[in-house]
C-alpha cells in the first residue's frame, strides 16, 4: 500500500491513514521528499485526523519530515491532531517543537499561505502575524 | 496575640497541601498580615508541603505559629520529614536546580520569599525547614 | 469476582503491525471497562512505546493485557516481555532523555508518565515491563 | 448544645431499646458480643447520618457520651441501698458507652471520607466549564485548587473544547485560583503546549499583583505564556490575535 500524496495548486497534501505502520510512515516520508524534488510546490500539509495514537516514534517521524521539508525549501503544517493525542504527547514530555500545527485543513492551508507569503517578503493577507 | 496559637498538620497527599494552604491563608489574614504577605506565606507553605508529597515516601509534618523574633511579630513555618534527605544542600538551594523535571525551584524561591530561612538535612534521616516571615 | 469480569488478551510482537494490534486490543479492553477516552489513548500510546522497544531492541516478544473489575475499581495491567539482550541500567532507562538507540529515548519514561505504575525487570535474555492503570468509578 | 431535638429523642429511645436487649442477652458486657449487634449497627448508622449532615465529630461524640451522664442518677436511685453494686453497674455501663464512642468515631470517619470523595468528584465535574465566548475563542474560568487530577481534567476539557469549536484562541482565567505555585505554573505551561499542538494560542488572565510578585521571586519562568491582567484585556488580545477589533457603531 502506498499512501497517496495529492497536489492542490502549489501545495502537497497527504492524509495519514489510521493504524499506519512504522514502515508505511517511513515510506511516506521518503515519498514526500521525492515529490518535493520533482515538483515546484512550496508547502506540505500532513493531515493526521485519522490517528488516534501518536507515540514518540510517530511524533519523531512527523517532526523529522517537517525539518527535512524545510531544508528543501518548503513549509509544513500538521493538521487535525486529535485533542486527546495532544494531551498524551504533552504528558509524555513530547512537544513537537518547531512544527506548525492547525486544527483543520482549512486553517492549515491558510497558515501555510501565510507562512509562505511572510517568508517570500510579501505582506501577509491577514494582520495576524505579530502573535504567530 | 500570643505565642500559643499553633497549628500542626500531617501532610501525605495533595489534598493535605491545599488544606494547609487554606489554613495558612486564614491564619495570616486573622493575624493582620497584608495581602502581599498573606499570598507569600501561603505560597511558601504550598511549595514546602508539595516537597513532602512529591519527594518523600511517607510525607511529613507541617506546623505554623505566631512568633516573636527580635522585637517583631511574625509567623514561623516548620516543615519536617524522615524522608531520603537532600544529598547536596548547596546544590538544592541554588537556582534552577530541581530533582524533578519542570520549573521547580521551590527551595531557593521559598528562601527569597521569607525573611528568615533555615534548612538542615541528613541523608537517610530527613529534612527540616524552619522559615519566618515578619508582619 | 466472577470470571466474566476479567478480560485477557495476548498479542505476539513480531512485526510492526503487531504493535498496532496490541494497542488496539488494549484500547478495546479499556473501553469495555469504561475507562475514559483520554485514558484509552494514554494506555494505547504506552503499549505502543513499550511494544516497539520489545520489537526493535528485544527482537520481538509478547504483550499480555489483563483487565480486571473489582467493585468500583477497574484495573488494567500490561505485561510486555522479550528475549533480547536486556536493558543494562534499568534505573537510568526510567530517566527522560536517556537513550540506547535512535528512538528508544522517550519510550520508557514517556510510558511511565502515562501509566500509574511501570516496573522493569531485565537481564540478558529476558526483559519484562509491567504497567498498570487503576481507576475508580462511583456511578 | 441546646435541648435535644425530636430526632435525638427518637434516637435515644431506639438506643435504649437495643442497649437493654444487648445487656439482657450478652454473655459479657463487651460491645463485640453478638447480642450487641443491633446496637452496633444502629450506632454506625446514626454516626454515618450525622457525618453526612455535617455534624462535627465532637458533637457526635458528645451525643454518645451524654448517655453516660444520664445513667448515673438513674442507677444511683435504683441501687441507693448498695453503693458497691451501684459502682459496678455504673462501671459496666460506662465501659459499654466508651466502646460505643470508639465505634461511632470510626463509623463517623468512614462516612465523612465517603462524603469528601463524593464532593471532590462533584467539584471536578462542575468546576471546569468551557465557554465559547466568540467565534474561534473559548474560555475556561479556573476556580479553586488545581491538583494533579484536576490539571489533567482541565487539559482534557480545554483541548476537547478547542477541537469542538475550532477555536484559535483559548482564555484561561486564574482569578479564582487561590495560590499559583510552581506546580500550578507547570500545569499551566503544559496546557499551553498542548493547545499549541492543536494550533491554538492560550492567553492566561487574572494574575493578581501578589501572584505576579511571588511568581517572579520564585523564579518561575512564564515568558512562554501569553498573559493579561484582566479577562477584559485577555478578550481584547484574543480578538486582536484573530485580526478583529471592537469599535463604536457610527
Amino acid at each position: 500500500m502506498r499512501i497517496p500524496i495529492l497536489r492542490l495548486g502549489n501545495i502537497l497534501l497527504t492524509s495519514l491513514p489510521p493504524d499506519i505502520t512504522d514502515e508505511h510512515a517511513e515510506r511516506l516520508q521518503s515519498d514526500i521528499l521525492e515529490r518535493l524534488d520533482q515538483t515546484a510546490v512550496v508547502g506540505v500539509i500532513l493531515d493526521i485526523t485519522a490517528l488516534d495514537v501518536v507515540d514518540s516514534y510517530m511524533a519523531r517521524i512527523l517532526a523529522e519530515t517537517a525539518q527535512m521539508t524545510r531544508l528543501m525549501g518548503s513549509e509544513v503544517v500538521i493538521t487535525g491532531m486529535n485533542p486527546l493525542v495532544a494531551v498524551t504527547l504533552i504528558e509524555m514530555g513530547r512537544e513537537l517543537t518547531g512544527v506548525t500545527t492547525a486544527l483543520t485543513l482549512e486553517q492549515g492551508v491558510a497558515s501555510l499561505k501565510h507562512q509562505i507569503a511572510a517568508r517570500d517578503g510579501d505582506p501577509p493577507e491577514d494582520p495576524v502575524d505579530e502573535c504567530g | 496575640m500570643t505565642e500559643e496559637t499553633k497549628f500542626a498538620f500531617s501532610i501525605h497527599q495533595e489534598y493535605d497541601v491545599y488544606h494547609a494552604q487554606q489554613r495558612a491563608l486564614d491564619f495570616a489574614r486573622d493575624t493582620g498580615f497584608r495581602r502581599a504577605e498573606i499570598y507569600r506565606l501561603a505560597t511558601v507553605v504550598t511549595e514546602l508541603c508539595n516537597n513532602l508529597v512529591f519527594h518523600t515516601q511517607r510525607g511529613g509534618l507541617f506546623t505554623m505559629r505566631l512568633q516573636h523574633r527580635s522585637g517583631r511579630w511574625g509567623i514561623e513555618l516548620t516543615v519536617e520529614d524522615d524522608g531520603p534527605g537532600i544529598l547536596d544542600l548547596d546544590l538544592a538551594m541554588s537556582d534552577g536546580f530541581s530533582t524533578v523535571h519542570g520549573l521547580g525551584s521551590g527551595l531557593p524561591g521559598s528562601r527569597r520569599l521569607m525573611d528568615e530561612f533555615h534548612i538542615e538535612s541528613k541523608p537517610g534521616v530527613g529534612t527540616k525547614v524552619i522559615a519566618w516571615l515578619r508582619q | 469476582m466472577s470470571a466474566g469480569d476479567d478480560r485477557r488478551d495476548v498479542v505476539a510482537i513480531e512485526a510492526s503491525e503487531d504493535i498496532i494490534r496490541a494497542r488496539r486490543s488494549g484500547r478495546d479492553i479499556a473501553r469495555s471497562l469504561d475507562f475514559s477516552l483520554a485514558d484509552q489513548t494514554r494506555l494505547a500510546t504506552a503499549i505502543s512505546e513499550i511494544a516497539r522497544n520489545a520489537l526493535h531492541y528485544g527482537g520481538g516478544g509478547r504483550c499480555e493485557i489483563l483487565g480486571h473489575r473489582a467493585g468500583v475499581q477497574r484495573e488494567i495491567t500490561i505485561i510486555i516481555s522479550d528475549a533480547g539482550p536486556g536493558i543494562p541500567d534499568v534505573a537510568q532507562a526510567m530517566i527522560p532523555g536517556f537513550s540506547t538507540g535512535h528512538s528508544l529515548g522517550m519510550g520508557i519514561p514517556g510510558a511511565r508518565k502515562l501509566m500509574d505504575r511501570l516496573d522493569i525487570e531485565s537481564r540478558v535474555g529476558r526483559t519484562m515491563v509491567v504497567m498498570t492503570m487503576v481507576r475508580r468509578f462511583t456511578t | 448544645m441546646g435541648s435535644p431535638s425530636e430526632t435525638d429523642h427518637l434516637h435515644m429511645v431506639a438506643f435504649l431499646d437495643r442497649l437493654t436487649l444487648g445487656l439482657q442477652h450478652a454473655a459479657a458486657p463487651v460491645i463485640e458480643d453478638a447480642a450487641f449487634a443491633g446496637l452496633r449497627g444502629f450506632m454506625a448508622e446514626i454516626a454515618g447520618a450525622r457525618a453526612r449532615d455535617g455534624f462535627y465529630p465532637s458533637a457526635t461524640a458528645a451525643f454518645v457520651m451524654s448517655f453516660k451522664t444520664a445513667f448515673i442518677p438513674i442507677l444511683s436511685a435504683e441501687y441507693s441501698g448498695s453503693p458497691e453494686r451501684c459502682q459496678s453497674e455504673i462501671k459496666t455501663l460506662g465501659d459499654i458507652v466508651d466502646q460505643l464512642a470508639f465505634l461511632t468515631f470510626d463509623a463517623y470517619a468512614t462516612a465523612r471520607e465517603q462524603v469528601i470523595t463524593r464532593q471532590n468528584q462533584a467539584m471536578l465535574v462542575l468546576s471546569t466549564p468551557t465557554l465559547r465566548i466568540w467565534n474561534q475563542v473559548v474560555m475556561m474560568p479556573l476556580v479553586g485548587i488545581i491538583d494533579t487530577r484536576r490539571a489533567q481534567d482541565i487539559m482534557e476539557q480545554l483541548l476537547m473544547a478547542i477541537s469542538r469549536d475550532e477555536a484559535k484562541v483559548a482564555i484561561l482565567d486564574v482569578t479564582a485560583v487561590p495560590i499559583i505555585d510552581t506546580r500550578v505554573a507547570l500545569h499551566l505551561t503544559k496546557v499551553v503546549a498542548a493547545a499549541r499542538l492543536l494550533g491554538a494560542e492560550v492567553i492566561v488572565t487574572g494574575f493578581s499583583p501578589e501572584a505576579a510578585q511571588t511568581l517572579v521571586k520564585l523564579d518561575i519562568d512564564l515568558s512562554r505564556i501569553r498573559t493579561r491582567g484582566t479577562l477584559r484585556a485577555g478578550l481584547a488580545e484574543a480578538l486582536r490575535f484573530l485580526g478583529l477589533r471592537v469599535g463604536a457603531i457610527t
